[in-house]
């Protein structure tokens, strides 16, 4: 016996192109209880929307059904177009005609039809539609990033400036990533080391940032405003609260192990700092090679050398647990393992064949070479280097099928590096394409090849040795001609992959990966730093492919989101949650077993049935907890549980409306 | 008139020509009144059957009026079809649950069109019974096994055939039908009487008073409010309106109810006059042998022993009956 | 047989005397032979009304049902069968273990009042002693194992599609909906059954073969992972509707998908539909 | 068990309706990525969104069928991968029993489909839901648990 | 001392109803709406006796059976108050919503065997609706009857209904007295505040010669029937209606039965001495 009011949107032509809208409205002013219906060109926009809040006025609407893109797009745009009419945000209906109809089919009279069926649906089940009210649930104003990269660092220290307290886990015993091993960042050429240091002494040093150096993230439950995060940190039988950082120990420590950091090429102590600029600088013990620790010997020479006495063998992992309000993910990314996929480039048996990471370290001054890029075979200077770039990425069936992205201009600063670091060198670049987009990409790239870079069109298909020359065969597109090189080095630009143990923070925060295991964000265009777990942040690579730019753009931008949630004293609770009706619930404790958020619980109630007063047993769902899955409502026999939004009586309304 | 047993087929497929024969068979295991040349077994010789015919009357679903809805405008069309029927092979007892049904379908005020529709097109062919149940106890209800008098004609089973006895118009237009059939010849059956008797005098009267006695507070208890007495019970006639809606078109029916449920008469809010098994019952057994007796003055329960045989839990009006009888009066 | 009657009628008046129990629930004789419906002894000298004989089939523990709040224990007679549905209902927190005394009588099968044959849920029982009770008259009877527990089911999976909707639909045409099936099964506790919710819809009331299919099915899947197989919902039944074939059908599927399961054997193992394994078996991808 | 025999006589433009429950963080952004792609699929299927796959009562799919719709598809998240981390777990094990009783009862196993779509498989959501369609297009109109009312659409009905 | 006539007619399909039309919805409380009722050729559907029912129905939706407070020429009038799914989805309708009606159902108050006494009407909430079709009728026929007080109370001022009628027309009729109480007064209400039995015994009626008609909530009618017993009044003077779950109207589907009666064909409308030796299951 309602009142409802129908707007069918052309979305410009994606919808009208296939759906004759004049019949879906004609169809729709006979469905029940639809008493007005009218079309729009745009229906998202202002005038649309204008045009919708004077009908619901003009004609005493009380419920809304909108046929138009997918509610996942523009349903929170028209709850909060409702919000500002005296109907309630959720008396409201969206009929998806454009991703599920327009834009799936071309039989203009079947599509039609099925334009016609979804809005009925959608009247059917806005009939039974309740106004909903959402609720308050406090917020803790800390955050936790997770990752310390420049995109963890950015994020944390933005959130601190604006005043909030921060925890930043990073699982290796130092800040910094993967930044911090580059050399030169493009396309200002500026040394890495000077720009991303000291961000990581700001975060070091900051009152409300605090650093949680080789911890990991072992639990996570609650939701937004109320995270309880348990972190794992790691024994580094060091107490960094005494150590001065006077590098003694690392000096007098006898086993020697080849550092990650430097990437293979050069080696370091059990006790190390993995890069003099570390923060925190100072160092830990790498249980697995400490021969004390192993078992291997009896050693101990750290601990006696010592000056502060801050070594300690028995340090053990401890779990610290506190509540955050907000968490930022920035895992960041590592090179895909091209020498178990390209044999055709020597599979890793040529030590000269190195990817680009390795180079950045050879050209690094506080590299393995102090700078001189030297071959990792035999120390010489390489006089002739190709560089090989997507391998790996536009590969589908052997390694990635996307675009990493930044491995274009960086594949031209290493040939950049090459020319000006030695004298009449000769560097050969194969590519598929060169893709400068970005602010002074294309200046830095035609800057290269006027240095001398030789660019090739063409993959390289085969690396092998002949007499001390690594000779590089592929193809030149352009002139169609086979060519091979013959080079003293080879740097692969390969691929980016997410991080090893990206998966186990997804699951903690119920988030999901695509299908390339980046972290998949909300919306591609529209909501890139969110994710679907409200309150859960993304930056940087984890999220995909990008370089630092943008990396620290998103970094800043998820900072925002935080900010955002913890400038409000309160945060609203989505109000589409469960509801008991305690005349029905049998206390049979079904729905509690169900719930995946312990949000309810079986509570004794005082009743008085047929003049005895009882206690009875009933079920109660917590609002703040309950996220509104509805597993519980279908596992309720009786339906004495429902979830509001999505009740029973509206699906079923649904159904029957489906099969008129 | 005489109509030898050999020739009953024969007789049956006569009057199947213009209307529906509901005869007594058993289909598929369940003793029923089942239109003639479904497969089943007819079961003549069975004494009553589990389902009572009162369905051919008041059936378990009946559509009332269709009807169209629109924001506006609603329309409403009483669907009137009724064909015409005859139940063959009725025993007293039935024709008693069809008396009943007649008094309150019919009088008191307003005539139920769907019932007398169905009631003008019936023709009720009795047979008496040459034996009883253990269970049957018709006799003491004021029902006479041997004479369904109000049927439109009667079989008298004298052996081999079946003396016809028309007394009605309808009556006679199926005796004009089966005349070839026919044969001269008389014949009285042996009458018969029930087993079990109870002394039913003054219980009417007695029960009414007897609302606080403490003889409910016994007896009740293994009731499982379950519908299966009130719904092969042949004179149970309770009913619930309700709606199958499909968008903006449906149909409105009545279907039968059970006073037994336990949501029968709770109204909106919550409040149930009948909260528990004891007022239903009480309320069942009143209404059996008390109120319908005030009203009709003729007993509602036609002694047909069916509620005794398939109650799960033989909740048992005739080891009631025998207790309200020890009840001193003024009890 | 009398024996047990004696030591039941016994330990019957004993409880009642002592004020251990509020009443005793048992079996008592109807006017014929082979009547015997539940009864409810509250009064000592009334306990001769109890009897033990070829004829007790009723389950009695879904009784407590009506009486939530007993001030005192009920006293409750339990074979196999009964048994089974009291774990039945603890489990499903409808009944507290110490509201009820259990008076355990292992049973060796009761026979049906019409045909004096063993009743099918006897022959096929594979519980007689009770595996729950306070104390125990007589010695425990020898367990007959069922190796054909799902002979009946797999005898209809063998049939096409067709066949079966054909065989199912003669079976639901026959249903009078008096729901007998529903009030008699202890797994059958909701407060409000989904049946009587005419607000929300799911059910409508007519009798016809599309609403008593819909019935039948949910009811099946609904009490599925929890029915005790005491098979009293067929035998109530007035229509002698083959309803534990519907049942058996969900516990076959539940035993080869979930592991091995009979339920009310005790009140830890939970319902199938109750709880997940991350490695259950595989079938959407 | 054993499979329905293929109807012949099914004409050939009769359109199949069949439902589909889409759980709104993986299949129905699935169905709406298919939809930024133009990818094209049958229009039988309508699809009802719902927030988790463990919110659709195996209830709903008898509903389906009562209320005259050819063919049900229930589709979720992987399991692992459930926005509500645990709903799908129980929509795997519900659907298990209840696409076995429907079989039992009667049901074509074609005509009840259940799988797992993630947000990214919109070709996988285009293939499943073109299967469905043809498979219950070559099944032809389903009659068993209908109301009557569907069966002779209205006018005349038992 | 009072037979109350049992006689109803009804030429159509008592169970079908005929579709009319609500041609004006009017606000009496804010949970109380009048229902203005015509059928489609804008005639009275049918000529109601004071006190009869009518079977009110939202077709798709649910029936429900109200009574009819006030009738004219060409309309019929139905308070209903905002309780249940039925009325929720009643109160959202807008005018011009045609509906299906049947009716009239149950007996009548006695006008007959009220003429030439006084009438002491007494009505509490929504209870106020039967007895104004009485009422109504009384003013009609003022010379039959003597002197009429009217006794109303509700929980606050805003639940007050029939507002004109308390305040404007009713105590303009003559020899007429109006009483009107809330449980609950608010700042502008300087009428009597208290509930209903204890301001009947306030006004102290006498019993000679005098018929009370009262409805209202089941636990006022326990109240006042006490206190008009205190006030010497004997049981069969005391006339009042009762609140049954009814689905057929038409006294055969056995829903409304309290003993042998049926509230919808032999009520609503019973004495009090007749509800004495009903069961008392209602």
């Amino acid at each position: 016996m309602s009142r409802t009011g129908v707007f069918i949107c052309h979305c410009g032509t994606n919808i009208a192109a296939v759906v004759d809208i004049a019949k879906v409205v004609e169809k729709a002013k006979s469905m029940p209880n639809v008493v007005y219906v009218e079309d729009n060109k745009y229906t998202c926009s202002e005038p649309g929307q204008q045009a919708i809040k004077d009908a619901i006025v003009k004609h005493k609407l009380d419920r809304i059904v909108i046929g138009s893109c997918s509610p996942r797009m523009h349903e929170p745009t028209f709850r909060k177009m409702l919000a500002s009419t005296e109907i309630n945000p959720y008396m409201l209906e969206i009929a998806n005609l454009r991703e599920q109809c327009s834009w799936v089919h071309t039989d203009r009279e079947k599509a039609t039809d099925k334009a016609i069926d979804l809005v009925r649906m959608a009247v059917a089940k806005v009939a039974k539609n309740h106004a909903l009210f959402t609720s308050s649930i406090p917020v803790t104003k800390r955050a936790l990033v997770v990752g310390g990269g420049i995109a963890g660092i950015q994020a944390a220290l933005d959130i601190a400036d604006a005043g909030y307290p921060v925890t930043l886990v990073e699982r290796e015993p130092s800040l910094g990533g993967k930044m911090v091993m580059l050399d030169k960042t493009f396309p200002t050429m500026d040394c890495s080391a000077c720009i991303c240091t000291p961000k990581m002494v700001d975060a070091g040093q900051h009152p409300n940032i605090t650093v949680m150096t080789s911890c990991e993230v072992e639990k996570v439950s609650g939701y937004i405003g109320n995270f309880e995060v348990t972190i794992r940190q790691k024994a580094t039988y060091v107490d960094h609260s005494v150590c001065t950082g006077c590098g003694i120990c690392e000096l007098k420590c006898p086993s020697k192990v080849t550092s990650e950091f430097e990437q293979g090429m050069a080696q370091r102590r059990a006790i190390y700092k993995p890069f003099p600029q570390a923060v925190p600088a100072k160092p830990v013990i790498d249980a697995a090679n400490c021969r004390k620790l192993n078992g291997k010997a009896k050693c101990g020479i750290c601990q006696t050398q010592c000056p502060q006495g801050c070594i300690n063998f028995e340090d053990e992992d401890k779990l610290i647990t506190n509540t955050y309000g907000a968490i930022v993910i920035a895992t960041g990314y590592e090179l895909i393992d091209w020498k178990s996929i390209y044999g055709e480039y020597g599979g890793g048996q040529y030590p000269d064949v190195i990817n680009g990471l390795q180079f950045e370290r050879l050209v690094n001054a506080s590299g393995p070479t102090e700078g001189h890029i030297l071959r990792p075979s035999d120390g010489k200077e390489p006089k002739s280097v190709v560089i090989v770039k997507c391998v790996g990425s536009r590969d589908p069936n052997k390694g990635k099928g996307y675009c990493s992205r930044a491995c274009c201009m960086y594949a031209a600063k290493h040939a950049h590096q090459v020319l000006e670091k030695i004298d009449n060198a000769q560097c050969y670049v194969f590519y598929i394409d060169v893709r400068t987009a970005g602010k002074a990409y294309e200046e830095f790239y035609t800057r290269t090849l006027e240095d001398g870079a030789i660019y090739v069109r063409g993959r390289v298909s085969k690396i092998y040795e002949e007499d001390g020359k690594l000779i590089c065969k592929g193809e030149d597109t352009l002139s169609g001609q086979t060519v091979s090189v013959a080079a003293d080095m080879v740097v692969l630009e390969t691929a980016m992959v997410p991080a090893a143990g990206v998966e186990k923070v997804a699951t903690l925060m119920t988030i999901s990966r695509d299908n390339d295991n980046w972290l998949q964000e909300a919306h591609p265009k529209l909501r890139p730093v969110e994710t679907h777990t409200a309150g859960v942040f993304l930056a940087g690579v984890c999220q995909g492919p990008k370089d630092i730019p943008d990396t620290v753009a998103q970094a800043s931008a998820s900072a925002a989101k935080v900010c955002g949630i913890f400038s409000k004293a309160e945060l609203q609770t989505n109000p589409m949650i469960s509801k008991v009706d305690i005349e029905k619930c049998s206390g049979c404790g079904d729905c509690a077993g169900i719930c995946p958020y312990k949000a309810i619980s079986m509570q004794d109630m005082e009743f008085i049935e047929h003049g005895k007063k009882i206690t009875r047993r009933v079920s109660t769902v917590n609002s703040g907890l309950c996220q509104g899955c509805g597993a519980c409502v279908a596992g309720c026999r009786p339906g004495a549980i429902d979830l509001l939004g999505f009740t029973n009586a509206q699906i079923l309304e649904e159904v029957d409306a489906l099969c008129l | 008139m005489k109509l030898s047993k050999s020739k009953v087929n024969q007789a049956l497929d006569m009057l199947a020509k213009e209307a529906t024969v509901l005869v007594p068979m058993i289909v598929d295991g369940v003793s029923k009144f089942a239109p003639w040349g479904t497969e089943g077994k007819l079961a003549l010789d069975i004494v009553n059957t589990l389902l009572p015919p009162k369905d051919a009357l008041f059936p378990q679903t009946e559509k009332m009026y269709k009807y169209k809805v629109s924001a506006e405008t609603a329309e409403v069309k009483e669907i009137t079809d009724s064909d015409k029927q005859v139940v063959f092979g009725l025993r007293s007892c039935d024709m008693h649950s069809i008396d009943c049904m007649d008094a309150v379908f019919l009088t008191k005020g307003y005539v139920d069109n769907f019932y007398s529709r169905k009631r003008e097109n019936l023709t009720t062919i009795a047979i008496n019974c040459t034996k009883s149940n253990p269970t049957c106890f018709c006799d003491s209800m004021g029902v006479d096994p041997n004479n369904a008098a109000s049927a439109d004609m009667q079989l008298i089973d004298i052996g081999d055939a079946y003396v016809v006895e028309a007394r009605t118009e309808k009556g006679k237009a199926v005796e004009a039908l089966w005349q070839p059939l026919l044969e001269a010849g008389e014949g009285t059956a042996t009458p018969i009487s029930c087993e079990l008797k109870l002394d039913m005098a003054g219980l009417p009267a007695k029960l009414r008073g007897m609302f606080e006695s403490d003889i409910w507070d016994d007896g009740y208890q293994a009731c499982i409010g379950c519908g299966t007495c009130t719904y092969i019970c042949p004179t149970c006639y309770c009913f619930d309106i309700n709606a199958e809606n499909h968008g903006q078109e449906g149909v409105q029916f009545r279907c039968w109810d059970s006073c037994m449920f336990s949501e029968y008469t709770r109204m909106a809010g919550g409040h149930n006059p009948r909260p528990s098994k004891k007022e239903r019952l009480r309320n069942r057994f009143m209404h059996k042998l008390a109120y319908f007796d005030e009203r009709y003055n003729k007993n509602l329960c036609a002694g047909c022993g069916r509620c005794v045989v398939n109650c799960p839990v033989n909740i048992d009006i005739t080891r009631f009956i025998e207790k309200v009888k020890e009840v001193p009066v003024n009890g | 047989m009398s024996d047990i009657q004696q030591e039941l009628r016994k330990t019957a008046r004993e409880l009642l005397e002592s004020g251990e129990v509020g009443y005793i629930i048992g079996w008592g004789k109807g006017r014929f032979a082979n009547q015997t419906h539940p009864i409810f002894v509250k009064d000592p000298a009334k306990v001769d009304e109890l009897v033990w004989d070829d004829y007790c089939l009723s389950t009695l523990a879904k009784y407590t049902q009506d009486d939530k709040y007993p001030e005192k224990k009920i006293g409750i007679c339990v074979r196999g069968c009964d048994s089974r549905a009291v774990n039945r209902l603890i489990q499903d927190h409808q009944l507290k273990r110490e509201d009820v005394y259990l008076i355990g009588i292992p049973c060796s099968g009761k026979l049906d009042p019409e045909t004096n044959e063993p009743a099918k849920k006897c022959v096929e029982c594979a519980h007689r002693n009770p595996v729950v009770y306070d104390v125990l008259l007589g010695s425990p009877v020898e367990e007959v194992p069922q190796p054909e527990r799902f002979k009946e089911v797999e005898e209809l999976e063998a049939m096409t599609p067709d066949e079966r909707y054909n065989y199912w639909a003669d079976v639901y045409d026959k249903c009078i909906r008096c729901y007998a099936c529903r009030n008699v099964c202890p797994a059958c506790n909701c407060r409000e059954c989904y049946t009587d919710q005419y607000r929300v819809g799911w059910q409508g009331k007519q009798n016809n073969r599309a609403e008593n299919q819909i019935f039948g099915i949910t009811r099946a899947y609904h009490v599925g992972d929890r029915c005790i197989e005491c098979g009293e919902c067929q035998r109530v039944c007035p229509m002698g509707l083959p309803l534990m074939k519907l049942n058996r059908k969900m516990l076959k599927d539940i035993n080869n998908l979930f592991g091995a399961y009979e339920a009310g054997l005790d009140t830890e193992t939970k319902p199938a539909l109750g709880h997940y394994e991350t490695n259950d078996v595989e079938e959407f991808m | 068990m054993s499979v329905d025999v293929e109807k012949k006589n099914v004409d050939p433009n009769w359109e199949p309706k069949i439902l589909s429950f889409s759980c709104n963080w993986c299949t129905y952004a699935g169905a709406d990525l298919a939809g930024l792609n133009r990818m094209k699929y049958p229009e039988n299927v309508r699809v009802i969104r719902v927030p988790c796959s463990g919110r659709v009562n195996p209830q709903f799919v008898l509903r389906a069928f009562q209320k005259g719709s050819d063919g049900v598809l229930v589709c979720g998240c992987h399991p692992g991968d459930c926005h509500y981390v645990t709903g799908n777990y129980f929509t795997r094990r519900r659907f298990l029993l209840m696409q076995r009783f429907l079989e039992y009862n009667g049901i074509d196993p074609r005509r009840f489909q259940a799988r797992w779509i993630s947000g990214a498989e919109a070709g996988k959501f285009r293939d499943t839901v073109t299967k469905v369609s043809n498979d219950i297009k070559a099944l032809g109109p389903n009659k068993k648990f209908q109301e009557s009312w569907y069966k002779e659409r209205g006018e005349s009905n038992e | 001392m009072v037979e109350i006539e049992r006689e109803c007619s009804c030429e159509k399909n008592p169970l079908v109803p005929q579709v009319c039309q609500i041609v004006e919805i009017t606000d009496e409380t804010p949970d109380i709406k009048t229902f203005k009722v015509k059928t489609m050729e804008g005639t009275k559907p049918f000529a109601p006796k004071p006190g009869q029912l009518g079977m009110f129905s939202l077709i798709g939706i649910g029936e429900g059976m109200f009574s009819i407070t006030a009738q004219g020429e060409d309309y019929l009038d139905f308070a209903i108050k905002k309780i249940g799914m039925l009325t929720d989805a009643l109160h959202e309708v807008k005018p011009g919503k045609q509906i299906g009606l049947r009716g009239p159902y149950g007996n009548t108050f006695p006008t007959e065997g009220c003429k030439g006494k006084n009438m002491l009407f007494i009505g509490g909430g929504i209870g106020l609706a039967p007895v104004r079709s009485f009422i109504r009728y009384a003013f009609e026929n003022r010379k039959d009857y003597g002197k009429i007080d009217i006794v109303y109370g509700s929980r606050t001022p805003a639940d007050l209904c029939f507002k004109d009628d308390l305040f404007k027309n009713w105590p303009a009729m003559p020899d007429t007295e109006v009483h009107v109480t809330v449980d609950k007064g608010d700042e502008n209400w300087n009428g009597h505040v208290g509930f209903v039995p204890a301001f009947v015994e306030e006004l102290n009626f006498s019993p000679a010669d005098t018929i009370v008609v009262l409805c209202g909530p089941p636990i006022m009618i326990k109240y006042c029937a006490q206190s008009l017993k205190k006030m010497g009044f004997a049981d069969d003077q005391v006339v009042t209606t009762l609140e049954m779950r009814m689905k057929c109207g038409i006294g055969k589907c056995g829903r409304c039965n309290i003993g042998s009666k049926y509230v919808c064909l032999d009520g609503p409308v019973f004495t009090m001495a007749e509800l004495a030796d009903l069961p008392a299951e209602y």
